[in-house]
C-alpha cells in the first residue's frame, strides 16, 4: 500500500466520519451561542460575554458541566426506553448529516475530494426519513419518564410532527418535479444549470416547507412539546445531565439540518448568488462551502428571530393551520407545478 | 463515570490526604469547577417578593445572562442553582425540600432575602424561620428584598466558592455533599 | 327617623325594606363613618341575603370578615362576629350585615347565594373554626389539612403551638 | 361541559377514542403559576374539565401578626402583600387608619400619594402584562416591560431608597417631599413610557397568534363576574364600569380628569387591552398631578405611635389588581384589635375554574396571567 492510497483510501474517509460528527457539533455550539446573544440583543440585554472572547466558550462550559452532572433515572421509569430515547434523537439527526452535501467537490492533485460522505441517489428521502426517526426518541422519552408533563409533551409532539410531515413531503415533490432527481447533489446541480434557485421559482413551496420545517424542529412559535409555561419542560422534563444535553443538542442539530435542506432545495446550496449576472461573477471566487454556511446561518438567524418575537401557538390552532391551510395550499401548489411542468 | 456514584473506598484512595490530589485530578478539578461556575443554570422558582427582584436581575437592566446564568430551567432536574427567593412557609417547606432532592448533583442553594435567611419580619405560626432548616444553603443574600445588585453579588460569591471547590472529590466520594 | 340615620337614600330604602320584611331577625342598626351596619340573627341570614340580592340590588358580596371578641365581649355575649360586606351596582352603596356566633354554633353558608362567599367562608373556617352549614366544600384554605388550631383566635399564640415542620 | 370551541375540536369525546380523565398537578412550583399557587387540574387529553386552586403556600399569618404590632409598624408590612404594587397597599391601609382617626391630609401630601400610587399602577400593570405575555409564549415582552418598569423603580429608589417594597406612603402623608430632581425624573419617564408601551403593543395587539390565544378565551359574563365579586381590570373587561377612583373618589382623585376603560368582550385579550389603556390613563393622572402640585405641607401632624379611638372602619381603594380594602377594628390602644384585608386577587382567583372549563390546558396559563394575581395578597 503506498502512502498516497493510505491517505486517500483510508485516512480521508476516517477524517470525514469524524467531521460528520464534528461539523454538526460545531454548528450547534455556534448556534447556541448565537441564539443566546441574538435573543439577548433583541431583548436589549447583553448575553453571555464572560467565558472566552464575547462568551464564545459558553456552550462548551455548559456541555462540560452537563457531562459531569448526576444522571437521575426515576424509580418508576422504563429504564431501557428512558436511556435509548436521547440516543435515538441524537443518532438520527447526526446520521442524517452523512447524506447532506456540504459543498462541491474539488481536486487535490489527482484525488477528487467530495464534501459529502454518502452520495446516495435517494439522499433526499433518507434525510427526510432520518429526521423523522427522531420523533420516536421524543415519544419514548416522554412515555418512559412515567410522568404526566413529559407524556403530554410527547403526545403533542407526535401529532404535530406527523401532521407537518405531510406538507413537507408535498412541497419536496415540487422541487423533484423540476430537478428530476432526489439526489441532493443533483438538485443543487440542477439549480446551477437552470440558472435560478428553486426558491424563486417555487415561492409557495419554499414558504410551506420552511414553516413546516420550524414545526418539525419544535421551535417557537411551534414549541408546544416543550412549552415552558405550560408543560414545564415538555418531554425532557425528567432528563438530567448528559441525556438532557443530548436532547438539547439534537434539537439544535435538527435546526441546522432543516436549514441545510432549505438551502439545498430552494437556495442553491453552495452556489454563489446571481450565477447568471456576468458582472457579479467575482462572487464565484469565494468557496462554495462559505456561501453554503452563510445561507444556513441566515436561516438559523430567522429561527432565533421568530423565537424572540412570536407568542406560542395553541394546540388546536396549530393543527388547524396545517390541515386547513398548509396541506391544501401545498396540494394546490403541487397540482399547479405539475400542470406547468406538463405544459412546458 | 461522571455523576454515577462509585464505591466510596475507591474514592478515598484518590482523595484521601486532604488537598494533595493526583496531578490529573487537580487539573480536572480546575476544568470542572470552571465549567460549573460559568454555567450555573438557576431553577426558575419564585416564592414571594424576592422572586420579582430575581426576575429583574434576569431582565435587561441587570442581566445575569452575562455570566451564562439566564437559562432559567423550569425542571429541577436540569438546574444547578436553587435561588430560594422569598418566604418559605411551613406548608411550602416540604415542597422546597423535595424540589431540592429532585435536582441533580452538583447543586447549589442561594437563600435570597431575609425571609429565606431567617424568617425575616414574620415570626409567625406559619413561616419557616430560615430555609437552612430544610436545605443546605451555600450563599445567604440579605435584604427585604435584596436589590438585583445584591443578588448578583451573592451569585458572584457563589462562583468564587465553586472555583475553590474540588468537584472530583464530590464525584468519587459519595458522602461528600450528603447532609441529613 | 331613618333619614337622620343615614344620608344615602339607597341605604335608607334597604333598611326600611329589611325592617318591614325581616323585622324579627334584626337586632340593631348603626351608622358610623358613612357605613350602615345591621345586626341580624343567624337564622335569617340566607333569606335576608336573597332579598338584598334580588329585590334591593345588592348584587355583590364583597367580603366576609371574622372577629374574635374573646377579650372585649360582655359577659354572656357570643364569642365571634361575622361581618358581611355587600355592594350594590350601580350606585356603589355599601351595606354591612353583622352576625354574632358562638364557638360551636353553625352558620348557614352564603355560598348558594353569592359565589364569592365560597372561599371567604373557607378562610373563616380555617382561621376561626366557625362551621358553615350547607357549604359545598368546607376545608382549610391556608393551613395544611392536618393542622390543629385556628390561628386568628385570640387565644392562639402568634408563634404557633408546635414547631411546624 | 359547555359546548366550547375546544369541545367541537374533539368530536370523538365519549366515543371509542375517549381518553382517560387524568389529574394534573400544576404547582406549587410551576413556571407560570405566578408564585406558589397550586392548581389541581382534571384534564381529558388537553381539555380542562375542572380546576381546583390550592392556596396557602405563602400564608405568612400577616393578619395575626398585625394584631401584635402598632399601626405605624404595620404599614411597611403591607408592602409585602401585593409586592408588585407595594405603594397601593400602603395607601389602602393608611387611608383606613386615617379615616378612623378623622385625620385630614394636606393637599400636597394627597397629590404626592396619587402620583406614587399611579406610578405604582403603571409598574404593576406592566409587570402583569409582561408575565401574561410570557405565559402565552412571547418572552421578549416580559423583558421589554421590565425595562420600562425599571424607569419607575428608579424614581422610587431616588424617592424612598427602595425599589420594590418602598414604604412610600405613611400615616399622615408621605415621608418625603417631591423635589425638583425627582420631578424631572418622573417627567422624563412619562415622556418615554408611551413610546416603549407602543413597542409592546406592536408585538402583540395585531399579532394573529396572540389573537388566537386570547380572543374568546376565558370568558366571564358581567353577571357572573358580579356574582364572583370580581374587581379591577377583570371586571372592567366584562363591561362593568367600576373604578373606585371615579365612583367613590378618595385622596383628591376627583380633581383629575381620566377615563375608565371598559370593554365588553370579557376575554383574555380584553383584560390585556384594559390594562394597556389604564397605563395611558395613569400617565394622564400623573401629568395632571405634577402640573397642579399644590405648595405647602406634605405631612400632617401625627404622633409617632398614635392611639386610635375605638371604632371600626372599612376603606377600599382601586389597587392595580382590583378593589383593595382594609377593615380595621380598634380598641383604643396603639395596636389594632383586628385588621382584615380584602384582597382583590383572592376574589379574582375563584373565578378561574369558571373561565377555564372547557378550554384547552394551554389557555389556563393565559387566563391565569390575565387575572394578574399575586400570591402575596391571596395568602396574606
Amino acid at each position: 500500500m503506498t502512502g498516497e492510497t493510505l491517505i486517500f483510501e483510508f485516512l480521508i474517509p476516517v477524517l470525514k466520519i469524524i467531521a460528520v460528527i464534528l461539523y454538526p457539533m460545531l454548528m450547534v455550539i455556534v448556534m447556541i451561542w448565537l441564539e443566546r446573544r441574538v435573543v439577548a440583543w433583541i431583548q436589549g440585554r447583553v448575553g453571555p460575554n464572560r467565558v472566552g472572547f464575547q462568551g464564545v466558550l459558553q456552550p462548551i462550559a455548559d456541555a462540560f458541566k452537563l457531562f459531569f452532572k448526576e444522571d437521575i433515572i426515576q424509580k418508576n421509569a422504563d429504564k431501557f426506553l428512558f436511556n435509548i430515547a436521547p440516543v435515538l434523537v441524537m443518532f438520527s439527526s447526526l446520521l442524517a448529516f452523512c447524506f447532506v452535501p456540504l459543498g462541491e467537490s474539488f481536486k487535490i492533485g489527482t484525488y477528487t475530494l467530495n464534501l459529502w460522505i454518502a452520495a446516495s441517489p435517494v439522499g433526499l428521502l433518507l434525510v427526510l426519513g432520518l429526521s423523522s426517526v427522531g420523533v420516536f426518541g421524543i415519544i419514548f422519552g416522554g412515555w418512559a419518564s412515567n410522568s404526566k408533563y413529559p407524556l403530554m409533551g410527547a403526545l403533542r409532539s407526535v401529532v404535530q410532527i406527523l401532521s407537518y410531515e405531510i406538507p413537507i413531503g408535498l412541497t419536496v415533490l415540487t422541487v423533484v418535479f423540476f430537478s428530476r432527481s432526489i439526489d441532493l447533489i443533483e438538485i443543487v446541480n440542477h439549480q446551477f444549470h437552470a440558472k435560478i434557485w428553486f426558491g424563486f421559482m417555487l415561492p409557495v413551496s419554499f414558504l410551506v416547507f420552511w414553516i413546516s420545517g420550524i414545526a418539525e424542529t419544535n421551535r417557537a412559535p411551534f414549541d408546544l412539546p416543550e412549552a415552558e409555561s405550560e408543560l414545564v419542560a415538555g418531554y425532557h422534563t425528567e432528563y438530567s445531565g448528559m441525556k438532557f444535553a443530548f436532547f438539547y443538542i439534537a434539537e439544535y442539530a435538527h435546526m441546522v439540518l432543516v436549514s441545510s435542506l432549505v438551502v439545498i432545495l430552494f437556495f442553491g446550496g453552495w452556489l454563489p448568488p446571481f450565477p447568471n449576472v456576468a458582472f457579479l461573477s467575482f462572487l464565484r471566487w469565494i468557496p462554495g462551502f462559505i456561501w453554503y454556511l452563510i445561507k444556513i446561518m441566515f436561516f438559523l438567524y430567522l429561527y432565533v428571530w421568530l423565537r424572540a418575537t412570536l407568542p406560542r401557538y395553541r394546540f388546536d390552532v396549530l393543527i388547524k393551520l396545517v390541515w386547513k391551510w398548509l396541506i391544501p395550499l401545498s396540494l394546490i401548489n403541487l397540482l399547479a407545478v405539475a400542470f406547468i411542468q406538463y405544459i412546458l | 463515570m461522571p455523576g454515577k456514584r462509585t464505591p466510596s473506598n475507591s474514592g478515598e484512595d484518590l482523595t484521601s490526604d486532604g488537598g494533595r490530589h493526583p496531578f490529573l485530578l487537580t487539573k480536572l478539578d480546575r476544568w470542572i469547577a470552571w465549567s460549573q461556575k460559568n454555567s450555573l443554570w438557576p431553577f426558575g422558582s419564585g416564592l414571594a417578593c424576592c422572586a420579582i427582584e430575581m426576575i429583574a436581575t434576569a431582565a435587561a437592566r441587570y442581566d445575569i445572562s452575562r455570566f451564562g446564568m439566564e437559562l432559567f430551567r423550569a425542571s429541577p432536574r436540569q438546574a444547578d442553582l436553587f435561588i430560594i427567593a422569598g418566604t418559605v412557609t411551613n406548608k411550602m417547606a416540604p415542597v422546597i425540600r423535595r424540589l431540592w432532592e429532585q435536582m441533580a448533583d452538583p447543586k447549589w442553594v442561594v437563600a435570597m432575602g431575609n425571609c429565606a435567611v431567617s424568617g425575616g419580619p414574620f415570626p409567625t405560626y406559619s413561616v419557616l424561620q430560615g430555609v437552612d432548616k430544610v436545605v443546605p444553603v451555600d450563599v445567604y443574600v440579605a435584604g427585604c428584598p435584596p436589590t438585583p445588585q445584591g443578588l448578583l453579588h451573592g451569585l458572584l460569591t457563589l462562583q468564587e466558592k465553586i472555583a475553590r471547590s474540588h468537584p472530583t472529590k464530590d464525584i468519587f466520594n459519595s458522602d461528600a455533599r450528603r447532609i441529613d | 327617623m331613618l333619614e337622620e340615620l343615614t344620608d344615602v337614600p339607597a341605604l335608607n330604602k334597604a333598611y326600611r325594606s329589611l325592617e318591614e320584611i325581616f323585622g324579627d331577625f334584626l337586632l340593631g342598626v348603626s351608622f358610623e363613618k358613612k357605613e350602615l351596619s345591621v345586626r341580624i340573627k343567624s337564622d335569617g341570614l340566607l333569606s335576608i341575603l336573597r332579598h338584598l340580592k334580588s329585590a334591593l340590588g345588592f348584587n355583590a358580596l364583597n367580603d366576609i370578615i371574622g372577629l374574635d371578641n374573646l377579650r372585649s365581649k360582655a359577659e354572656g355575649a357570643k364569642r365571634f362576629s361575622l361581618l358581611y360586606q355587600l355592594y350594590a351596582f350601580p350606585g356603589f352603596v355599601r351595606l354591612r350585615l353583622v352576625l354574632d356566633v358562638d364557638e360551636n354554633e353553625p352558620v348557614p353558608s352564603a355560598a348558594p347565594v353569592f359565589q364569592s362567599a365560597n372561599w371567604a367562608e373557607r378562610e373563616i373556617f380555617d382561621m376561626f373554626g366557625i362551621r358553615f352549614s350547607g357549604h359545598p366544600d368546607l376545608r382549610r384554605i391556608y393551613m395544611p389539612e392536618e393542622y390543629e388550631g385556628h390561628p386568628l383566635r385570640k387565644d392562639f399564640p402568634l408563634e404557633g403551638r408546635s414547631d411546624g415542620v | 361541559m359547555k359546548d366550547t370551541r375546544c369541545a367541537r375540536i374533539f368530536p370523538w369525546k365519549g366515543g371509542a377514542m375517549a381518553f382517560k380523565e387524568i389529574e394534573l398537578n400544576m404547582g406549587p412550583q410551576h413556571p407560570s403559576t405566578h408564585g406558589v399557587l397550586r392548581l389541581k387540574l382534571r384534564v381529558d387529553n388537553e381539555v380542562v374539565l375542572g380546576i381546583e386552586p390550592v392556596i396557602g403556600y405563602l400564608h405568612r399569618g400577616m393578619e395575626k401578626l398585625w394584631e401584635s404590632l402598632t399601626y405605624t409598624q404595620i404599614v411597611p408590612l403591607t408592602d409585602r402583600l401585593d409586592y408588585l404594587a407595594a405603594v397601593s397597599n400602603n395607601f389602602a391601609f393608611v387611608l383606613a387608619v386615617e379615616k378612623l382617626m378623622g385625620l385630614e391630609i394636606p393637599q400636597r401630601g394627597q397629590y404626592i400619594r396619587v402620583i406614587l400610587a399611579e406610578l405604582q399602577r403603571l409598574a404593576s400593570h406592566l409587570a402583569g402584562v409582561g408575565f401574561m405575555a410570557n405565559d402565552v409564549g412571547a418572552m421578549s415582552v416580559l423583558l421589554y416591560s421590565f425595562e420600562i418598569r425599571e424607569d419607575i423603580l428608579d424614581i422610587f429608589e431616588s424617592y424612598a431608597g427602595g425599589r420594590l417594597t418602598i414604604h412610600g406612603i405613611r400615616l399622615g402623608g408621605v415621608p418625603f417631599d417631591l423635589d425638583g430632581e425627582i420631578i424631572a425624573m418622573i417627567w422624563k419617564a412619562l415622556a418615554d413610557i408611551p413610546r416603549k408601551v407602543r413597542d409592546i403593543e406592536g408585538l402583540l395587539n395585531e399579532n394573529r397568534i396572540w389573537k388566537h390565544r386570547t380572543e374568546g378565551v376565558g370568558i366571564i359574563s358581567a353577571d357572573q363576574a358580579l356574582d364572583y365579586g370580581l374587581t379591577g381590570p377583570a371586571l372592567r373587561a366584562s363591561g362593568i364600569s367600576w373604578d373606585m377612583r371615579k365612583d367613590i373618589p378618595y385622596s383628591s382623585y376627583q380633581d383629575f380628569a381620566f377615563d375608565v376603560p371598559v370593554r365588553s368582550g370579557s376575554d383574555v385579550n380584553d383584560r390585556y387591552l384594559v390594562r394597556m389603556e389604564e397605563i395611558r390613563q395613569s400617565i394622564r393622572i400623573v401629568t395632571q398631578a405634577l402640573d397642579r402640585l399644590p405648595p405647602g405641607e406634605f405631612q400632617a401632624q401625627v404622633p409617632r405611635s398614635p392611639k386610635i379611638p375605638p371604632g371600626e372602619v372599612f376603606h377600599s381603594i382601586e389597587a392595580p389588581k382590583g378593589e383593595l380594602g382594609f377593615y380595621i377594628k380598634s380598641n383604643g390602644t396603639d395596636k389594632p384589635e383586628r385588621v382584615k384585608m380584602k384582597s382583590p386577587s383572592f376574589i379574582n382567583l375563584q373565578s378561574l375554574e369558571l373561565m377555564s372549563k372547557g378550554n384547552l390546558f394551554s389557555d389556563v396559563v393565559g387566563i391565569l396571567g390575565s387575572l394578574d394575581i399575586v400570591l402575596g395578597e391571596i395568602d396574606k
